[in-house]
This record gives C-alpha cells, structure tokens and sequence, in this order.
C-alpha cells in the first residue's frame, strides 16, 4: 500500500533523512522505532508532503505521490496525527471535527456523529474548545479527527509521547480497534507499547532505517533493544 | 547544610490558568555534584527550568540560589548571579559564527557589552577564551562557521558551550542528549563529566536516557504530574517501587 | 448635547467603515500572517470604482456588489501572482511587496481618474436627512452606523457557522495542520485574499458617498485600520469590532472635545493600549 | 577574493563620491548630496532592522527632530554649522531616549506599531505647534551657516560646498556605525536579532541594550535630518510623517539589510530610479513599485546581500574547479 523508497530529506541544510526506504502492506501495522530526532517524523512529515524529500520516491496505492502536498495526500485517503497533536485549540472540539470531516470530502464509515458515537469520552467534551482539553483527550480528538478522513491509511506520529500510562492503555485499545479498518504506520519512541500493536517494525536511526523484521524478530534481537531502543 | 546547598526550591507552583505545571515542588541541590532531574514528558521539567532561570514567575514559593533569593528575578539576573542553562530545544545564534556564539556569552560575563568603539577583533583576552573553550568541545576548528551549517550534535555543543562561557557556579543543562546518536551521546557524557571533573560546577540536568541518567548523576529526583515523586541516590530511585510504577516501567532492567 | 450625540453618530458610522476595512485587513493577517499595506489602496479603488461604476451600470447598489467584486478579482490576482513566491521568507519582504502594491495602485488611480478629489451623492433612498435632537442628521450616515453590526453578524455567522468559515478559523491557528486535514491551503489564502481586499472595496463603496474620494485616502485609511486591528488584538473579530468602534468615537469626540490633539489621539490610543496590554484588547498570546 | 572584491569596490566608490562632483554640473551634486543624506538615515535605521531585529516604522520622528532643531537653531541663534548640527544630534537622541523607552518594551510587529504611533505624535507636535513650527508650512527662510573650522570659515552655500560638508559627516557617522555593529556591543545585538531570549540567559538585559541600540539609531538619524533640513532649506512635517520613515524601511530592504551598506546602496537605486523615471512621467510610484515588486521576489537578501552571497557561490564553484 505505501513504499518509501530511499528518500533524503532535508531541514534547510541539514541532511535528516538519509535514505530511507520502507514498505507497508494492506492491513498492517508497521511500527517506526527510534529515538529523539532520529528521523522518524521527518519520515512521517515526508510521507504526507509536510516536508517533501529532495531525493527519492514514495508510492501509495501504486500511484507515486512524491512531493504532493498535503491535502492531495489527504485526498488519496492518508490522514496524519501529528507528534505534537496539535488540535485546532480555538475551536470546539465538534468543531474540530466538522472542520476534518468537510476539508477532506471523502465519504466512508466515518461521521461527526458516528464518531462521538464511538469516543464517547470526546461526546462528553463537544463544546469545549480543543485548547483546554487535557493531553489524552487532545490525543483522542486528533485521532477521531484524523478517523474523519475515511482514510485508507494513518500515519501516527508519537501518540503516546507524554501520556499517562492509563491513557496509554485506553490508546492501545483504539488503535487495536481502528486497525482493523486503517492501515497504519506507527512511529514510537515508547517501543514495548509500539511493539504490542505492530505487526513489523523499522527501527531508524541517524536517518537511516538499521533494522527491520516482525515483531518476534524484534523483540528477539538484543543488540537492537540496547543499541537503538534503550530498553 | 546550608553551605552544601546551592540551590533551594520551596513550595514552587506554576499554574497556566487552572492547569498546575508544577505543583509545591520542595528540592534543594546540593554544591559539586552532579543532580538529575527525570520524568515523563509533560512531568513539568522544562517548566522547572523556565521558572528557577527567571523566564516564568513563579505562582507561589521560594527559589533560594547560594543562600540569596532570586524568586522572580529576570533570565538576565539570575544568569548574572551564576545560573547557566541550555535548552532543550536547540538554541544558538544560528546567523552568527561559532566563535560568535561563544564571545556573545563572554562579552556578557565580562561585562563588556557597553564597549561601542572597540573592534572585537582587540579583545584578545576573550578571543582566547572563547578559542579555549571551543578546544574543550571539540570545536576549534568550526570556529568560523555559520552555527546554522553545524551538524545537530555540534550545535547541541555550542548550546552547552555558551552556558560555559558565563562562568556560572550551578549549570543546569535541559536534555543535553536529546535527539543524539549513540555516538553523540557518548561524546556529550564524557564531556560533562570532563567538565565536571576539570571545573567542579554544580550541574543539574533533565534527561530521557536512563543510561545516562545512572552513568553520571550522584542524585536523581522524580518529577511526575508537576510534584515530586522521589528523591534519593540512584540506587534508591532504581528500587523505588512508587517510581518503577508511575514511570519507569521496564526501562530500568538494562 | 445635541453636538456631542451628532459626534457620537459620527464616530460609530466611521467606526462601522473602519470595521469592515480592518476585518478584511485582520483575516488575511491571521490567517495568512502578511500585513497588507496595500488594504487602504484596494479600499480606495472600490470608491473609485463605484463613482465610475455607478453611472454606468446604473446605480449604487450594483456598485456595491460589482465593485467590490472586481477588488476582490484584483487582490486574488494580486495574492497569486506576487505574494505566493514570498511565503516562507522573512515577513519584511511581504511588507515591502504589498508597499510596492499601494504605489502603484495610488499612482494608477491618480493616472486614471486624475488627481483631484470627487464627490458622490448618496443613493436616493438614503439622500437627505432626519431630525435628532432638534439637529437633523445624514440618513446615510445612519445607515452606515446600522448596516455595520449587520454585517458584523453576516460576518461571525460565515466564520462561526459555514464550512469555509471553520477552515478559515482552522487554518489561522494552524496552516500547516490544516493541510494535513486536507484543507487546499494555496486555494484557502487565495480565498482569503479575495475575501479581504472585498471587504476593503466594499468599505470603499460605502465611503464613497460619505468622504471625499482622492488618492489620499487610502493611505490615511491604511494607517487607522492598522491601529484597529493592533489595538483590537491582531487577528481577532471581536477586537477589530471594538477596536473600530472606540477609534470613531475617539476620533469624532476628539474633534469636539480637544481638537488640538485630534490628529494624535489615535496614537497615543495606540500607545497607550500597547504599552497596557501588549497583545491588544483581544489578542491571544 | 570575495574580500578583495569588496575593498577594491569600496575604494572606487569612495573615490567616485569626492572625484565625480568636481565635474559634475549643480543638478547631479544635488541628487548625490540628498542619496548620501539619505544613505545616512537608512543605515541608522538599519542598526535597529538588521543589526538588532526591531523593525522601526517611526524613524522619521527623529530625522524630523534633527530637521528641525537645526532649522530653529540657525533661524533664532544663528549657530554655525558644526554646534548646530551637534545640537540638532543630541535633540534627536534626546527624543529617541525618551519614545525608545516606551518602545522597546514590544518587539516584532507591535514595536513597529508604537514606534509608528509615537512617530506620529511627533508629527502631530510639529504640525500643530504654529507658533515654533509653522505648521504644515513648516520652517523656511534661513540662511545655510557658515562652516566654521575655527582657522578659517567655509560658506555651503554652493551644492558643491554644502555636498562635500555632507559627504564628510556622512561618511564619518558611517564610520561611526561601522565600528558600533563591528564590536562588543554589535555582537549583543547581532545576538539578539537572532536570539534574543537566549541573549537574556547569558546575562544581559536585552531591554537596555535595545534601548541604547534605539538611541544611538535617533542620533544618526537626527544629524541625517539636520543636513536634509540644510540641503532643502527647510523642516517641514513631511519629514516627520509616517511616509517618511517607510523611506528607510524600503532602501535597507532593497539594498539588503544583513550587509552593512546594502542601505546605502538601497538609497542609491531608490533615488537613481526616482530620477530616471521622473524624466519621462509624472506617475514615477507606479514604476517604483513596479520595479520594486520584482526586486523584491528575485533578491530575496536585497540587491548587495543577494550579489554577495552569487560572489561567494562563484568563488566556491572556482575553488572547487581549481
């Protein structure tokens, strides 16, 4: 479904990502394991066209869509939750919704109110502006928010950053819950929780993937766990 | 006890409206070691740093620095007084050049910030210095650089080499590894405990590696929530049940 | 008394004008973050536009909706083909830009339309005057101070309601954010350019009957409406609502109350904001 | 080679600057002696904009202080040149000390926003202050005062005399300026158009240094002003309004305000534009900004910073071949 193919790319001069290749097939979780700054929301930023790379290809759904901007990814059916979360903070948090809902025009399972529906924490909390939601609720809401997309695939950038552990657990669950629907690619810092949802996971490191396998391979291979993963 | 303590933190609060960052934190430092500061993220550290340095008021409490209170005093007082930090953040004049960097915090210590009609080029006592301090980071020969043109890690050392370069007596360093390669973490270890060793400052520092957390500091205090979860040597904090739980999970069995 | 309620009317109907200048003037900063010099031109050219449009289409109130339109065109146009290859750069350039904008648009209009100051009646419903007070007062000017709240409402009914209005709201907090939630962010600040200078050239229509119209006037206007949207909180619809409204009555009582200083009170209003709350009456850190 | 460059260009211009008026008719020595006056202000105001990263849209309140003081101090007390010129600087520092304090308090647009309020409210002063201004007339009717060297005393009264004169104090308080952005100090506020927050954490208080960076910037601004009130035999409100301090916005910008003279130069193409384009039309605004919009979207670091930095490329594609 998304190919990465050895992309580089750069902040200014700064040379982030440097050859980056990845795959991830319908119906998978692909986790994207690293430390601070090791490249993994570049790679994210990189796959939705927020920082398109100066070299390489992407693929998605046998299209390439290397350098499209952001909203035409939304449009193939790529939604992103951003690593800082980055709720509308001025706007309700139905509004917040709405806004997804209507901008990406793709119809599917998904709707305001089937959503609230489902997160009935964020129905509780409707007219409240998005800024003065705790973390895990603004965790919650840009992950219904990105849900609102109908998207084919999710690119989910750090959602565990920050949160409680019982927060953490209620994430586990939705996303166990989602992925049934969503394709997902996952970067996490926090690798036992990436490792219990993922499928197959890349581990990056100096903006270069080191290591990739299933998930029993990675939680196999020791040199990995205290080189790269600290754990 | 009161000499052995450099710093003193009393009942701090922050509060960003109804949200407490830091809840009646109580913590005092003591001189000539090395004090790590952890939590998860959103625990309050940077927080912690922003209203000790002066760049927030705090909402209630007392911070006591050498035995002098500089509750609510500016960045630039309290950075006067001795209190050094980096951010996490990188955060160095990208435009200017390394050298550049490093005399600006100079100039400052040395009070010569006034002097208008001195060419730079004519302080060749801080030219010196600056050359000394770049040789203790590795840095003499990018002297001339664009700081913007340093790779992260070198920028993270420029930050680090500012902090020096005012002479302060506590450092207090904000994640000085965030975001390095193994390589340059290591670096960046030796180089505090170089520091450390050759200077004697007091340094006190938030970090998310425990690796490091455990290989450098002689005391570890735990943030969680805004509020003090713990304190004590490493060896208490690793088998403080109350952190293991609320925190650390299984991060501690490398 | 009677002049001091004459002088109030006047401040709200200025008022009202500024407050439709100043919101264009507001959302294209708060959402696209460029500080357009050019808005007073843009307002001077829908007054331009309607004393020639006027005659010709016939009437004022065609005017009022061609006019500003064929503003709007031209400020869309002008977003495209000049503004777009400046975001990302360092916003001095925008400013500099959209100077070089108002230069030419002062001098075009100086060379179309000459370089002498017209005049223009109110359309007929509106003409003529009613008694207040023992006074009597301009019809029109009492519909400018009316039609301004109404236009506030349509206004916070579009952005608080409609589905462009939640995408612009959306994109102001957060551009990039916006995109990745699939919103055309290039097409949305081209929107929103078209949408601001419209709101300036419909100002200009109203204006044009009430002031007199010459190449000045934008660039006195430009100057008020900066200080509206500062005082009011950049970017904010509730600050350049109040903020307009407090300007026109400091403006129109300053003439009766001290008129040695009625050139500098909008200044030393903004000042004095300033330097009291840093963010304005409304901003947000 | 960059560097030779530089110096060798510096040295011609320079030697341009005195040689060319000696052969050159009234008209030309005019139009050079109001470009250097203005070359002055905009690299006062650039001490501000890019050394210290506080865009000022009030400079004018300070040329316009200067103006007038000189233009009152030669009217009433008929000072010769040199006192009243000082005199006039000093003025204007004074008034840049008194609305810099309030000023500095806001940084990035807001700054812009006080400085311009504050600039008008001196424009507000002088044009309603008849009986010491003469309002929208201005001041008018004075002689130009003799240079007074104590040996012996030169009258400006030729554009040749009074163009030299300013030539020589405008070079000197370029001088000056050069050597202000070039030590101790400059560094700080270099530091803190980059950075400020991070200057305050190394000790110094950006307020203050702000404040004198704002003084300092009034003063040059003010001897600027003192020699366009001479030059034009007048101080007029013009000098003051809010149209004038976009002058030197617009000239650093085009020149290029992270190179020390790109101002300079900026006056430059902004006064050589003015006079071409006004020997064929009335309407010159329109071809300004028609000129300038272009500039503006293909010299992203203004005209001198953009040749710099295609100088600098083309010396490192020659390193790299050889």
């Amino acid at each position: 479904m998304l190919e990465v193919k050895d992309i580089h790319t750069y902040y200014g001069d700064s040379h982030v990502l440097q050859g980056v290749s990845l795959e991830v097939n319908r119906g998978e979780v692909v986790c994207l394991l690293g430390r601070n700054g090791a490249g993994k929301s570049t790679t994210m930023k990189s796959i939705m066209g927020l920082v398109p790379p100066r070299r390489g290809h992407i693929f998605f759904m046998g299209e390439e869509t290397t350098g499209l901007p952001p909203y035409r990814m939304v449009k193939r059916g790529m939604a992103y939750v951003p690593e800082d979360r980055r709720v509308f903070p001025h706007l309700t948090v139905e509004e917040n919704l709405e806004v997804a809902h209507i901008a990406a025009r793709r119809e599917g399972r998904w709707t305001v109110k089937g959503i609230l529906e489902v997160f009935p924490m964020l129905e509780r909390l409707r007219h409240r502006k998005g800024g003065h939601l705790s973390g895990g609720e603004q965790q919650l809401l840009v992950i219904a928010r990105a849900l609102l997309a109908n998207p084919t695939m999710l690119l989910l950038d750090e959602p565990c950053e920050g949160l409680a552990p019982i927060i953490v657990e209620e994430l586990e669950k939705v996303i166990l819950e989602i992925r049934r629907e969503v394709t997902i690619l996952l970067a996490e810092q926090n690798a036992p929780f990436a490792l219990r949802v993922s499928h197959r996971g890349y581990v990056i490191e100096k903006g270069r993937i080191k290591f990739q396998g299933t998930r029993e391979e990675l939680l196999a291979n020791e040199e990995v766990q205290s080189r790269y993963l600290a754990l | 006890m009161e000499d052995r303590t450099i710093l003193s933190v009393e009942n701090l609060s922050k509060a960003f409206g109804k949200f407490y960052a830091i809840k009646d934190v109580t913590l005092q430092v003591p001189k000539g070691e090395i004090t790590a500061l952890i939590g998860p993220n959103g625990a309050g550290k940077t927080t912690f740093y922003n209203v000790v340095t002066g760049k927030y008021k705090p909402t209630t409490g007392r911070i006591v620095f050498e035995g002098r209170e500089i509750t609510g005093l500016p960045p630039h007082k309290t950075a006067r007084l001795g209190l050094g930090r980096s951010f996490q953040i990188t955060n160095i004049f990208l435009e200017n050049t390394v050298e550049e960097n490093i005399l600006a915090a100079l100039v400052a210590y040395h009070g010569r910030g006034l002097s208008l009609f001195r060419g730079l080029n004519a302080y060749r006592d801080l030219k010196e210095e600056a050359h000394e301090i770049l040789e203790m980071l590795g840095l003499a020969d990018r002297a001339r650089e664009v700081a913007k043109n340093l790779a992260y890690g070198d920028k993270r050392l420029v930050e680090i080499g500012i902090a020096m370069a005012g002479h302060p007596k506590l450092i207090m360093l904000d994640e000085p590894t965030a975001g390095m390669t193994p390589e340059e973490t290591d670096r960046m270890v030796a180089m505090i405990q170089g520091l450390f060793q050759e200077t004697g400052i007091t340094f006190f520092l938030t970090e998310h590696d425990m690796k490091v957390v455990f290989s450098i500091a002689h005391r570890i205090l735990v943030l969680h929530q805004g509020s003090l979860l713990a304190q004590g040597s490493p060896e208490e904090i690793r088998n403080n049940p109350r952190v293991r739980e609320a925190y650390l999970g299984g991060s501690l069995d490398a | 008394m009677e002049t001091l309620l004459i002088n109030i009317l006047n401040g709200l109907c200025y008022g009202m004008l500024l407050f439709i200048i100043s919101m264009g003037l507001t959302i294209i900063f708060g959402v696209m973050g460029v500080l357009n010099f050019a808005h007073g031109s843009f307002y001077m050219l829908g007054a331009y536009l309607c004393l020639w449009l006027a005659p010709h289409i016939p009437g004022f109130w065609l005017a009022l909706v061609v006019a500003p339109l064929l503003v709007g065109l031209l400020g869309a146009l002008s977003e495209v083909a000049l503004l777009r290859p400046l975001y990302g750069r360092d916003v001095s350039f925008q400013l500099l830009l959209t100077f070089g904008v108002l230069l030419i648009l002062d001098d075009a209009v100086k060379l179309i339309w000459g370089p002498g100051y017209h005049s223009m009646e109110a359309p007929r419903v509106l003409a003529g005057t009613v008694p207040i007070l023992g006074s009597t007062y301009p019809v029109y000017s009492l519909f400018i101070a009316l039609l301004g709240p109404i236009i506030a409402g349509v206004l916070w009914f579009f952005f608080h309601r409609t589905a462009w209005g939640k995408m612009i709201r959306a994109a102001a907090m957060d551009r990039e954010m916006a995109s990745a939630i699939g919103i055309n962010v290039p097409l949305l600040f081209t929107a929103v350019f078209f949408f601001g200078t419209f709101l300036a050239g419909m100002a200009g229509v109203l204006a044009a009957p009430l002031r007199a119209v010459g190449p000045a006037m934008g660039d006195n206007i430009i100057i008020a409406a900066f200080i509206v949207v500062v005082v009011g909180g950049l970017g904010s619809f509730l600050g350049a609502f109040v903020g307009a409204i407090i300007l026109g009555l400091v403006e129109a009582l300053g003439v009766q109350l001290v008129p040695q200083l009625q050139m500098a009170l909008p200044y030393i209003l903004l000042a004095l904001i300033l330097l009291v709350r840093p963010r304005g009456l409304f901003g947000r850190e | 080679m960059v560097r030779g460059a530089r110096t060798i260009a510096l040295a011609a211009g320079i030697l341009f600057l005195f040689v060319y008026p000696r052969f050159a008719g009234a008209f030309p020595v005019l139009l050079l002696t109001e470009i250097v006056i203005f070359a002055l202000f905009a690299l006062s105001f650039n001490l501000l904009f890019g050394y210290t990263g506080l865009l000022s849209f009030g400079h004018a309140a300070f040329f316009g202080l200067g103006g007038y003081a000189m233009a009152l101090l030669v009217q009433h007390y008929q000072l010769s040149m040199i006192p009243a010129l000082a005199v006039s600087m000093l003025v204007a520092g004074l008034g840049a000390a008194i609305i810099g304090f309030f000023c500095i308090r806001r940084d990035e647009i807001y700054f812009a926003m006080l400085t311009l309020g504050f600039g008008m409210m001196v424009f507000t002063l002088v044009h309603q202050w008849r009986s010491l201004t003469g309002g929208s007339d201005g001041i008018t009717g004075f002689e130009v005062p003799l240079l007074d060297l104590v040996v012996k005393k030169f009258s400006l009264f030729s554009p040749w005399a009074f163009y030299y004169f300013a030539l020589v104090v405008c070079l000197l308080f370029t001088l000056f300026l050069w050597r202000i952005t070039h030590s101790p100090f400059g560094l700080i506020l270099r530091s803190m158009r980059e950075n400020a927050e991070r200057v305050s954490f190394i000790g110094i208080d950006i307020k203050f240094y702000r404040w004198i960076a704002f003084t300092l910037a009034g003063l040059v601004a003010g001897v600027a002003g003192g020699l366009f009130a001479m030059y034009d035999r007048m101080a007029s409100p013009t000098m003051v309004h809010w149209t004038m301090s976009a002058k030197p916005v617009l000239m650093a910008i085009l020149g290029g305000t992270r190179v020390f003279l790109g101002p300079a130069l900026g006056a430059l193409i902004f006064y050589l534009l003015e006079h071409f384009i006004t020997q064929y039309t009335q309407s010159w605004m329109i071809f300004l900004g028609a000129i300038l919009v272009p500039i503006v979207i293909f010299f992203p670091q203004g005209v001198l910073g953009t040749l710099i930095s295609w100088g600098r490329r083309l010396k490192g594609r020659e390193d790299h071949g050889g």
